[in-house]
């Protein structure tokens, strides 16, 4: 103590944020969840975008699968096949998911969807319960092929003339297209390399005062998914799609919108997960993206 | 000298070229503080942070990429440092915001923002990388711009305290071995820091070139590891607790692990090892003109300063060595420079940095032979620019 | 460590602080280039240039001054460098405009932008001070606070051509002594430059801390003079002619020649001598806690490098060596640092800085002595904070 | 020449963008003018800001007058009082002057107003023609004053300790308000330090559509002037200044806005000087002033 600048922290502020898990189990609070409990949780709060069986939608992480790749010329690198330890696990989800709602979830919660994880992974059987004793004990088979940093790996050296023969060079072109250059040179000023298709949106002249104000609450809860069709949710403007949910009448959409639902192609979490929308403003929502794919 | 070619902007129109009297001397500019806080010219408004969305599956965890190809010496200003996070950029009040030490320490201690600028402080110009820098490239050239090939990294200086500093008054305890640092975040992002290097060079920084750190940098306040993979420089950073062990936690095991052919991974990849590339001329900075030309770039290294730089016309058949500019520091965007004058031959150009160690930067052919194509991060391998005749510029990879 | 005052901000209420999760931690944040240009944290918006509306007629002709009481480290970032010109801040575009050497000169040119960017290129760290930086306070203190009193100095890393290279090119004649340079504002600003300083150390500069020169700078290009008064690195640079003597323009007579007591003046004063100011405490810093306080500022010298600062406590009767710290360059803003832990007692802080030729900054009362309180430009004399007892902090003199 | 590269500039090129004048007369180009011709152009297109005089209107510079006097404690230096070089003037004027119009006057325009100025100072006599000729042999009196940099000037000591009697300190504050702290601690964001006294002027939704119109011609030529009230111009919002001049009628301003007039306090320019504008722009200006007046 050389400065005596600051204050001591009670033990309660220490608390509150001391969220950290070791794989040795410190720091694993007091609790529990089954598997049953945590299938539950995972499909409403995470399959939207980890897929019903931990497969991932569209970009965002697989969860599960992919065991005895590693060798492969496209590896999967999933919670099972991959992670060294369990506590990872729940110290992730308990840190940092759902992704639009970190520290959201209980702590039983988190055990549950940690078991549930696990049993997406065939590392735990249907009947299992995890605690803070057992967590621990959970061997990940991935667990042994980590070793510690031994670069430097390659050693090139400083040769300065006749290094190679110039007749074998084979110059290897870039793929054109994946960031092209007209997007940086001209009038590229949106900071967007590649433009994805866009989907024809109507203008907010031609939507009814209600869609408009269901505008801000799609910008908020239903985007995620609805702008670029994560996990079998209809994409704005995707008209077919629209017009064939659009058949089951318009109250059917906001219930659904509503209380949630599981259908052929995905799971809509209810309200879009934002449980603390009004049922008005998540109706509003559903009439604007109604009218924005007609 | 007369020129090679003809002025192309001639073609623009000539009402305010010599000998007219330009709109702009005739009339009278803005005045002051017409943007207190100010902003670049109007022309350069294509001098921006860009990202790929393909990808990532949001913005909200994604990157983007300084416009390297814009950038003169080492300083990257503010506005361009590239983005990395997971879950956003958060709005911090600083003055509710509060870093707390403790774990093995004999005396826990809470700080607020003003507290930590009580400390002795150190302002230090210092690279900052991504590990996946490059990382899209493994395979084969994909990206079709400097800003898109290497444009993970920045470099700023930072003020703030030493970490030891803090270290020493809170008393770490001898089984004190490593440190967690936590963001506040809504990734609530963290990694392990070994205790060597927290009593070596790392920073809590609270400013960036001059000031205040900005959000996308960590507002208030973030460490910062010299040297070391972006990640581990925790943003935001709320929270350091002692511990005997480290935590293993996502980014130091799902991600920031690298995969190596026979199915292992190194974990704890810590370094930005040695490297360069050439900025001018790049795919984006064509050459218009024949004759002399600044071959232009920059090298860095995790491991301290560089030493020397060589450049290739012809692919890395033959190198000469292109003499260092300006600052040559540790751990910092270090510049290079090689005069030549082009007929308009076609050419390979790349360039080859050596740091303080006398590790020398090395060929991709080397590091897949290592690597494989699976180990996504710490791509440091010579970069090659296609010249063409037209002096138009292409990413290319030989073999 | 326990506080040895209340942690004020918790009055703000604690929905934010531990053991709470904060609101910026349980969400999301913003998403990569939200800013494609990045801009500060909404929490620093008075971290801005400012103006004094009664020093000059019109903000047209006018100075802004930098924050100096925020600012860290020796780079000022662009959006914050002082500002100082006569007609306002030309909107160029960089097509369009173009650069012409003439004169007593073998071969005259005309450059492009682009075609300058061809020519080797340097970068270099260098303060720019405008000579009347604390002119206002000849006669007594006026001024209340630091970013008023001394904001008129800036540091930055210039990139650019030397403008030796470019006479190179044109080769001047052996008569060629002088070089006028000249802006294309609507002042077309105007001075001359004796050769020796033009082949010394003069760069033509492009870019400033990594990016394109910022308008307020002289977007597309300036002359930089290192260590000068800044109105001598002519913005906007549009035409360097090469003479025999010296042209006396408006602005290296009428302006920026020094009245002294005997009624004659001195002309090309242009050297920016020794001068320093601590920037922490000052009025806009004022300390807030009894404690250990690091006394921070910095110190600067147009004849080269910081060779040493002293800071005194109690008015200039003793004074204590205060360490140097980072870069220590020549021609730039220099660090210096005192740790010192206040019981509340009131305090006289000065801070005197003494430069590489053994130049040691002198007192106001000296400077006046010699030079009477009419000379305007040039004042860089020891300066002093008054610290209360409260920790509220005041510009004084001492007589 | 090393690089070979740029390109050579034509004569005519260099011509036009070589405007340099120097004390030995190099640079001025074939011309003349008398101080009356001089009187004339200045009063229209300099009095406004630097006076009828030359004794300068509120801030801005002063031209004439002070000779004697830069050894007293408030010294005035002007043109005559203290320019070594007539020829400083020429150039002067022909770069940057008048503030508004910088290059727009014609070389005879230049020497005309440079005579003027120099009769002003009572440097030529009232029937004097300037020309390229005569200006070198012009002799200012201040001339001999100059001396090169002779600095370093004071010599201060390194001293350590014991450096003056503390007992002997007096400590002169700073007087408050000249540029108040609270203007850059709390909600200053505006950039300026020191506010003046705000003129209150009218909500836009106050003004009629005409007067609306006029806004951009009055932030373009008027302003300059009638916002802080130079040169005699009645300000912005000056309800009293206003009255008076209303009760000419709104036709005789629209008049004086457009073809000028010198009032007893001030110079009007025509059109503000800007004599590009339409009729009509100005008469909006003029409806836009008086309606914010009211
Ligand atoms: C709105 C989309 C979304 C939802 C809902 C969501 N996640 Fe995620 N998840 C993500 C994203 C995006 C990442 C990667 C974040 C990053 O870039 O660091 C991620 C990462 C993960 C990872 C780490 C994957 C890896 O390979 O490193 C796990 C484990 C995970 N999520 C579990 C969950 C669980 C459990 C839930 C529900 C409680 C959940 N997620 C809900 C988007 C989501
Ligand atoms: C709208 C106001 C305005 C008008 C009209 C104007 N000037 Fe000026 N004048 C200025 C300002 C402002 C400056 C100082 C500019 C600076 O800060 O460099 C100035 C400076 C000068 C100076 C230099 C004064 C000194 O002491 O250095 C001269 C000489 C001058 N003007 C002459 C003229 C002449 C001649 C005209 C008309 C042809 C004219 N001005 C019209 C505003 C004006
Ligand atoms: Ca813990
Ligand atoms: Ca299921
Ligand atoms: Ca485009
Ligand atoms: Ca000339
Ligand atoms: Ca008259
Ligand atoms: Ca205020
Ligand atoms: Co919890
Ligand atoms: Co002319």
């Amino acid at each position: 103590e050389v400065y005596s600048i600051g204050s001591t922290p009670t033990d309660a502020e220490i608390k509150g944020w001391d969220i950290d898990i070791r794989p040795d189990g410190l720091g694993l609070p007091p609790g529990q969840g089954s598997v049953e409990e945590g299938e539950f949780l995972y499909d409403e709060k995470c399959a939207s975008c980890h897929g019903v069986f931990g497969e991932g939608e569209k970009r965002w992480p697989k969860l599960a699968g992919g065991q005895g790749t590693l060798t492969n010329d496209r590896p999967d690198k999933t919670v099972g096949s991959y992670w060294p330890y369990a506590s990872t696990l729940w110290d992730y989800i308990h840190r940092a998911m759902p992704f639009t709602a970190p520290q959201s979830l209980s702590d039983d919660e988190v055990y549950a969807i940690t078991a549930y994880v696990l049993y997406l992974n065939e590392l735990v059987e249907d009947d299992f319960v995890l605690t803070q004793q057992n967590l621990a004990d959970i061997t990940m088979p991935n667990v042994d092929s980590f070793y510690r940093d031994d670069r430097p790996d390659v050693n090139n050296e400083r040769c300065m003339s006749n290094c190679k023969d110039v007749s074998t060079i084979t110059v290897v072109h870039s793929l054109r297209g994946v960031t092209p250059t007209d997007h940086f040179k001209e009038d590229g000023n949106d900071g967007v390399a590649y433009a994805e298709e866009e989907v024809a949106v109507k203008e907010s002249s031609e939507l009814s005062a209600q869609a408009l104000a269901g505008l801000e609450t799609y910008q908020l809860a239903c985007r995620a998914c609805h702008d670029s069709g994560i996990a079998g949710a209809p994409k704005l403007g995707d008209v077919e799609q629209w017009t064939l949910r659009s058949t089951k009448g318009f109250d059917t959409l906001v219930n659904n919108a509503l209380f949630g639902f599981k259908g052929e192609q995905g799971v809509m979490p209810a309200k879009g997960g934002q449980t603390q929308l009004s049922d008005q403003a998540v109706t509003d929502a559903v009439h604007y993206m109604v009218e924005s794919s007609e | 000298g007369a020129s090679v070619a003809a002025l192309s902007p001639m073609a623009l129109g000539n009402a305010n070229l010599p000998p007219n009297v330009p709109s702009w001397t005739s009339s009278l500019g803005e005045g002051v503080v017409s943007n207190p806080y100010g902003m670049p010219s109007k022309y350069e408004a294509d001098t921006i942070r860009r990202t790929v969305p393909w990808l990532t599956a949001d913005p909200i965890s994604s990157i983007s990429f300084s416009p390297l190809h814009k950038l003169k010496g080492i300083i990257t200003p503010n506005g361009l440092v590239f983005e990395r996070y997971h879950a956003g950029v958060p709005t911090i009040n600083p003055d509710e915001h509060r870093l707390i030490i403790h774990g093995l320490v004999e005396r826990p201690l809470i700080f607020t923002m003003d507290q930590l600028r009580r400390f002795p402080s150190v302002s230090e110009i210092k690279f900052l990388e991504c590990p996946a820098n490059g990382g899209m490239e493994w395979r084969g050239p994909q990206m079709e711009g400097l800003q898109f090939t290497h444009g993970m990294v920045s470099c700023c200086e930072w003020t703030g305290v030493k970490l030891s500093t803090l270290l020493e008054e809170v008393g770490v305890k001898p089984e004190g071995k490593w440190v967690l640092a936590e963001g506040a975040d809504g990734a609530a992002m963290s990694r392990s820091i070994p205790m060597e290097k927290a009593l070596d060079d790392t920073l809590i920084v609270y400013a960036q070139n001059g000031e205040a750190l900005r959000p996308e940098q960590g507002y208030p306040i973030r460490l910062l590891n010299p040297g070391w993979e972006g990640n581990t420089s925790i943003k935001w950073l709320r929270r350091l607790e002692i511990g005997d062990k480290p935590w293993y936690h996502r980014e130091e095991t799902s991600k920031y692990t690298d995969l190596m052919p026979d199915g292992r991974s190194r974990e704890f990849t810590w370094v930005q090892e040695c490297n360069s590339v050439v900025t001018s001329p790049c795919p984006e900075n064509p050459w218009m003109e024949k004759g002399w030309h600044e071959i232009e770039g920059f090298a860095w290294s995790g491991h301290g300063k560089i030493k020397a730089v060589d450049v290739s016309l012809d692919g890395g058949a033959t190198w000469q060595n292109a003499p260092l500019k300006g600052l040559v520091l540790s751990k910092a965007l270090t510049r290079f420079s090689f005069m030549f004058k082009w007929d308009g031959q076609p050419l390979l150009i790349q360039s080859r940095a050596m740091d303080e160690t006398g590790y020398v930067q090395p060929t991709l052919k080397q590091l897949r032979a290592e690597r494989g194509g699976n180990s996504i991060y710490h791509k440091n391998s010579i970069h090659t620019w296609q010249v063409k005749e037209d002096g138009s510029v292409f990413n290319v990879q030989l073999s």
